[in-house]
């Protein structure tokens, strides 16, 4: 039995193949653009490919991320907070604290061994977009976004940024430059109000350690070393981090799969 | 020949503008400012220069103004942009007494009086910064260029609602509204009629008087014009596009002659 | 060493003292005074001679600024409310108010109440108290009521410095903090008067040092910096006079003081006010606990959190730019500041009224970008001293 | 309350509501509009007559002494919230912030400011100028709003100081020595603002007319306590963040007048007829929450449906408390010794309700859990109110810690649609109710 799951980011979109194991056996990464819809369709297609599978052979398929209900092949929606936490415990099972630094929102998420939400907190209002401080800074500075990570781990006195407010974030670096402050060090206190600010999501959940991040800043190895400073604890990523999102949907949408077979076989109509 | 120059010294562009004693424009220049303020305003002084094919020593004062105003060292005053704009605005048009600027990162209403001096101000608060910035982004993210704006915003048929101040969370109205599958042109309007919603109550504040002149950046797009003279209920004069970058630069150096007309009758005197 | 490097050591030593978050003056008196016990305060008022009689050292708590980021205060507090009641969280959670064996705070908006419960929950051993100060102040019952309250403050100071609070203590304590006051008016007149002998950033620097160090050092730090600014030799320069007003409770960043002073004098203010809430001295006779609850009525200035029909606030500012012979005001309140951003549209109203030139900002204490605050205040500057821009 | 209690109350008081009909389903309502309707008519006409109107606020309105005089009262904040439910709230914000206003403030504060400038011309009529305003200091934005008033009109202003909760540890009791120092001032200032009332009205204090008042708010309060009661029962026969606004609205504006507590009998029979009929207040009841902050307003459609999408209802808020003008809980006015029994109250109720009950709220919350066995609780933050929004993160996790209940945090405004992102609040409340879910599935397992 094969199911699948399709992560609608605002930038990007992510979707996976897996089978009943569960395993990962296809996946495809596409940016978002004005269509959702086409772009749902065309990353789903793109990891049947990458499976070497067709659409009749997947048995469910479930949407998340801000445009879930654009995918309008899936069985039904679940939102990406339920969807990361499933798919951290998939990929670290001793996870216990997920961190999702996303495009729109952040989101900290205590689970249960199984993966199930015990609790879960999005950024507030004024820190908003936070995901988006690296884009400022990456811009602000012309460097792509890959490099900003191993930079900031070269700062010797990183600046204090204060501001709370992503609109600001760029005027505040190129405020800092202007005094003659060095850019790796501008760049750590870029990572460190994100850390900051995380930290705080965090405690409004009450983190308990394994500590798993998942989406886009996961690779962003200088955040991962300033977590694990200021949280004291072992930070969980790995290059499927990005497929977090996607791989919760397939695992519910294999959930879904499974209940369908039950009820089949008692001959009864699924939920 | 007596010339004075204004340097507007832009955190992206540098622009610098030489006039004469009756206050005709002689010649221009724009630049983009790069890392050093200083080298920016000395190359926008010379091209300048050239342009109204004069000699350095024509001059005989300089006003800086803009970002880097402060460090342009061989300056003879530093002068902020808003009195340099509403000293260019009552230059070209000298019965305007309300100036509304759209530029980038901040929007700036002026009323000035009958001489183009400054009488009330107000800029954008903090939440509603970045209008400029978010008009781009939306461009981007319905998979178009800025210069695409002007068109897109015309061809709407019902602009969606963007009703958030704050431009991160208007910036996300503008993903869900494609994710609700509106046309880009809708999405592309709607942020335009919001900005300009915006920067019409930002005239208010400051007790506005006829004749009023619209400039800045944003000036680009045509629904900004005419919302803005929908809501208000007014008509703007406008700058042409070319000269309109260099208000600032032009304001500037009008206010050196003036400030140099007064030095030497002191002298004289 | 000459009287000016004398001056700039004392105020770099201000300087550092106030931006420096760990509060090493208090951590130094507590090192001579092992088993001194200290109270602090937040904004606006708190009657400091209370606390001193009775031995413990009262300290101003008053927001973080810029040298403070917050990792621990936005899990407790939500988005829209002002940076110091955030940043003075941020200092406790973060442990650098460990010292503290009592924390006052007032009800002077809804966001300082709110607060207090946070702190109750996060501190459940540490004394949080809210000292309820009355807003019907003219009614006839407002003055024994406060002193019921200042004495209900008085039992638990007590109780916690194990000590009583005596009539002769509490008149000595009004004495030394009348001396205080005095020595801050001096400096006030110093900036009306000559204020090119002291900077706008340097009287604030010197005036908020006083509630982070013993009263008894200040008033003899204050003496010496007077006699310091007096034999200093700078001359006028051509600048507007103006008011700065708005700093009475969140505090704006010393480097945007210095960009206002570049383009004017700020030749009065209201920035911590509470440090100079009574305007003269309270009597050192009577019953000093009532003529304290009474000198916060009839000897006091005004805040946008303070009401008292007999003190129209905007009356008020107006005999401040009066009095200090201002050209202009700066009327500003802090993002989010409910009472400071009401009163900022009657002060404007009021001025215009007065044909009073001012100008309306809005600040944070945790701003380090002043490029808009600087072209706001230096194009107000060019429109009153230029006759042509 | 037992059954026996009910309808004793309800035979004694001998009206039609005692009868188990059909007709009772919806009673409310259109009694709610009736009052409403009733409520506007006297304030339009005092406005043509001239005669003279408080403008009060929900939290210490002083209800008891202004009926005593017969002082019909204005109640801004629902004047305010009615604008925002009409979607009319924009352009009176827009008015208030092009006079100078900032967007930082309260929402309400401008909505009212707006309709003052625009000549007082609200879509259910025309308000009346304020000659007196009453603002305790259970907000203190009250009384920054009245000095607003007292610019506009020059109107007498009256601040109610109510000290509140001391801080840590518990509230005040009867016994305690400070309670004694607080209620001798509170009366002191009640018998100040009766001569105010006085010098207004040409009229001498009738101390007879005060006692026959609080005796209605005797009666008012004691079926408001039963009326919410009522929501423990499965599934919870009214939607806490709907009717209960209704009921909010007239306990306010009908405190202390017998269409008040008429009004609550009407809604007492209806509720119990829902309850014997299994009639909830959504078709299909699966999590039962507890509203902590108002709803958004201008979104309360669409704020309510989020939830009702799910099976969620609110099934209690804390909004009904302190907002309903602390009577949640009943009260006792001693009528022997009226003024002293008034100050006694309004303090208790301020402290325990309406400013310590909002900032020390925790524990009423935790009780409330258990006894109207609540799955979740939603903290709706609001930028305009400090008062309420300030603490809910740190609340929401004590919760959580300590009693292991589930807590939604959403952030928008009361009357401004500028701060209602639905994208962001629906991708909240959908995780949070497949949290609840998976929760309740692990239960049943």
């Amino acid at each position: 039995m094969l199911v699948a799951g399709v992560d609608v980011g605002s930038t990007q979109t992510k979707a996976v193949v897996m089978d009943d194991e569960p395993k990962v056996i296809g996946r495809s990464l596409t940016d978002t653009g004005a269509r959702l819809d086409e772009a749902a369709q065309t990353a789903f297609e793109l990891s049947l490919e990458d499976a070497g599978v067709s659409e009749a052979d997947v048995t469910a398929v479930i949407g998340t991320g801000y445009g879930r209900f654009r995918v309008e092949f899936g069985d039904t929606q679940v939102t990406e907070i339920s969807c990361h936490a499933r798919g951290a415990v998939y990929l670290f099972p001793h996870t216990r604290s997920v961190l999702d630094i996303g495009g729109q929102d952040t989101k900290a998420i205590r689970v249960g061994e199984v993966g199930q939400v015990l609790d879960f907190c999005m950024n507030d209002k004024c820190s908003a977009g936070t995901g988006r401080f690296l884009g400022a800074a990456s811009q602000a500075l012309e460097i792509p976004l890959g490099e900003l990570g191993p930079l900031a781990l070269t700062a010797v006195d990183p600046v204090t940024m204060t501001t709370t407010c992503t609109v600001f974030a760029e005027s505040e670096i190129l405020g800092w430059l202007a005094l003659g402050r060095k850019t790796e060090d501008v760049l750590k206190g870029v990572h460190m109000a994100i850390a900051s600010r995380s930290l705080s999501l965090l405690r409004r959940v009450g983190m308990e350690p394994e500590i798993t991040f998942t989406g886009g800043v996961a690779r962003n190895v200088a955040m991962v070393s300033l977590m694990e400073e200021l949280t004291g604890s072992v930070i969980n990523f790995s290059e499927e981090s990005h497929f977090c999102g996607a791989i919760g949907a397939s695992l519910y949408a294999l959930d879904r799969a499974l209940v369908g077979a039950a009820a089949d076989a008692e001959g009864g109509m699924t939920p | 020949m007596s010339a004075t120059v204004g340097i507007d010294v832009g955190s992206t562009y540098t622009k610098a503008v030489v006039t004469d004693e009756t206050g005709a424009i002689l010649g221009s220049t724009s630049l983009p400012t790069g890392y050093n303020f200083e080298r920016a305003a000395e190359r926008a002084l010379t091209e300048a220069v050239e342009a109204a094919d004069l000699s350095r020593d024509d001059v005989d004062y300089v006003a800086a103004t803009g970002y880097g105003r402060h460090m342009v060292p061989f300056r003879d005053l530093a002068i902020t942009e808003l009195t340099c704009h509403a000293r260019a605005a009552h230059g070209l048009f000298p019965d305007a007494r309300t100036v509304l600027d759209v530029g980038g990162q901040t929007v700036k209403a002026i009323r000035m009086d009958g001489l183009g001096r400054v009488k009330a101000f107000r800029l954008n608060d903090k939440c509603a910064a970045g209008s400029g910035a978010f008009l781009e982004k939306t461009a981007r993210y319905l998979g178009y260029e800025p210069s695409d704006i002007p068109r897109l915003a015309d061809e709407a048929s019902d602009p969606a609602e963007v009703s958030s101040v704050c431009a991160v969370f208007a910036e996300s109205e503008v993903i869900n509204h494609l994710a609700a599958g509106r046309s880009a042109e809708d999405v592309c309007a709607g942020a335009v009629v919001a900005l300009a919603g915006r920067a019409g109550q930002l005239v208010k504040r400051v007790k506005p008087e006829p004749t009023y002149v619209l400039s800045g950046g944003l000036t680009f797009v045509p629904l900004m014009r005419r919302m803005l003279e929908e809501s208000l209920k007014v008509t703007f004069l406008m700058p042409d596009a070319e000269l309109g970058i260099h208000l600032g630069a032009l304001g500037a150096s009008l206010l050196a002659r003036q400030r140099y007309q007064k030095l030497s009758e002191l002298s004289s005197a | 060493m000459s009287a000016q490097a004398q001056l700039s050591e004392l105020l770099d030593g201000c300087r550092a003292l106030i931006e420096d978050p760990e509060f090493p003056a208090v951590r130094r008196w507590l090192e001579a005074n092992r088993d001194g016990r200290v109270l602090g305060h937040f904004q606006v008022y708190f009657p400091e001679e209370i606390a001193h009689a009775a031995g413990m050292l009262p300290i101003k708590i008053a927001g973080g600024g810029t040298r403070v980021q917050i990792r621990q205060a936005d899990a407790r507090i939500a988005a829209f409310v002002c940076s110091i009641i955030r940043s003075s969280l941020e200092l406790g959670l973060s442990g650098r108010l460990d010292f503290l064996s009592m924390f006052v705070t007032h009800p002077i908006c809804d966001a300082a109440r709110n607060s207090c419960g946070v702190w109750a929950r996060n501190y459940p051993t540490m004394r949080c108290q809210v000292l309820y100060f009355p807003h019907n102040a003219r009614s006839a019952h407002a003055v024994p009521y406060l002193r019921d309250e200042y004495e209900r403050i008085a039992h638990i100071v007590e109780e916690i410095a194990g000590r009583r609070i005596t009539d002769e203590a509490l008149r000595a304590s009004i004495a030394l903090f009348n001396e205080n006051r005095a020595l801050l008016r001096e400096l006030y007149r110093m900036k009306r008067e000559t204020p090119w002998l002291v900077t706008s950033v340097e009287a604030h620097i010197l005036a908020r040092a006083a509630g982070l160090m013993p009263r008894e050092e200040h008033n003899a730090l204050m003496r010496r910096a007077l006699e310091l600014l007096a034999e200093r030799d700078a001359k006028p320069q051509d600048k507007v006079r103006v008011v700065f007003e708005g700093g009475f409770c969140e505090q704006p960043p010393l480097d945007m003081l210095a960009v206002i002073q570049d383009a004017c004098y700020v030749v009065d203010d209201d920035l911590l006010i509470g440090l100079r809430w009574l305007t003269d001295d309270v009597p050192t006779e009577g019953d000093p606990m009532t003529e304290l609850a009474r000198a916060y009525f009839d000897r006091s200035s005004y805040s946008p959190v303070q009401r008292d029909p007999s003190k129209p606030k905007e009356r008020m500012l107006i005999e401040r730019i009066q009095s200090a012979k201002a050209d202009a005001a700066i009327v500003a309140a802090a993002k989010m500041c409910e009472p400071g951003l009401e009163e900022q549209v009657a002060y404007s109203r009021a001025l215009d009224e007065a044909r009073i030139p001012h100008l309306v900002l809005e600040f944070e204490e945790k701003m380090t970008v002043f490029e808009q605050v600087r072209m706001e205040v230096e194009t107000f500057a060019e429109s009153l001293l230029f006759e042509f821009a | 309350m037992t059954e026996a209690d009910a309808s004793t109350r309800t035979a004694a008081s001998g009206d039609r509501a005692a009868a188990p009909h059909a007709e009772l389903i919806g009673a409310t309502r259109s009694e709610s509009h009736r009052l409403i309707e009733s409520w506007w008519q006297e304030l339009t006409e005092s406005e043509q007559s001239g005669r003279p109107v408080a403008n009060v606020f929900v939290m210490g309105s002083l209800a008891e002494i202004l009926r005593s005089f017969d002082i019909p009262m204005s109640f801004p904040e629902i004047t305010g919230l009615q604008t925002a439910v009409r979607g009319r709230s924009m352009e009176y914000l827009l008015a208030a912030e092009d006079y100078g206003y900032s967007p930082d403030i309260c929402g309400y504060v401008k909505v009212d400011v707006g309709l003052h400038l625009t000549g007082r011309e609200h879509p259910n009529g025309r308000l009346p100028e304020p000659a007196l305003a009453i603002a305790a200091n259970t907000c203190t934005t009250y009384i920054k709003w009245a000095e607003i008033w007292e610019r506009m009109y020059g109107c007498p202003v009256f601040v109610l100081d109510l000290p509140g909760w001391r801080g840590s540890g518990s509230g005040p009791g009867a016994e305690d020595e400070t309670f004694r120092n607080d209620v001798r001032y509170v009366e002191g200032q009640l018998r100040e603002l009766i001569a105010l009332c006085e010098e207004l009205t040409g009229k001498p204090f009738d101390v007879d007319r005060l006692r026959e008042v609080m005796g209605e708010v005797n009666l008012l309060a004691g079926l408001y306590r039963d009326v919410i009661a009522e929501n423990k029962h499965h599934p919870a026969p009214f939607n806490a963040m709907l009717d209960g606004i209704n009921y909010m609205g007239i306990a306010n504006a009908y405190r202390g007048h017998p269409e008040g507590s008429r009004f609550m009998r009407v809604a007492l029979a209806e509720l119990r007829e829902r309850v014997r009929l299994g009639m909830g207040a959504i078709p299909e009841e699966k999590f039962r929450l507890l509203g902590v902050g108002p709803a958004c307003y201008a979104q309360f459609r669409r704020f309510l449906e989020l939830f009702a999408e799910w099976g969620g209802v609110f099934v209690h808020s804390e909004y009904m408390g302190y907002a309903g003008g602390g009577i949640d809980e009943g009260i006792e006015y001693d009528l022997d010794r009226p003024v002293e029994s008034l100050a006694e109250q309004i303090l208790l109720t301020s402290v325990r309700r309406m400013s310590g009950g909002i900032f020390f709220s925790q524990e009423w919350q935790a009780e409330v859990v258990r006894e109207w066995d609540i799955d979740g609780i939603c903290f709706h933050g609001v930028k305009s109110c400090r008062t309420v929004s300030t603490g809910q993160p740190d609340v929401r996790e004590w919760q959580m810690r300590n009693h292991d209940t589930p807590g939604l945090f959403i952030q928008s405004d009361l009357v401004d649609g500028r701060l209602w992102s639905e994208a962001q609040i629906k991708n909240r409340i959908d995780a949070f109710f497949e949290a609840l879910a998976s929760r309740k599935a692990a239960l049943r397992r």
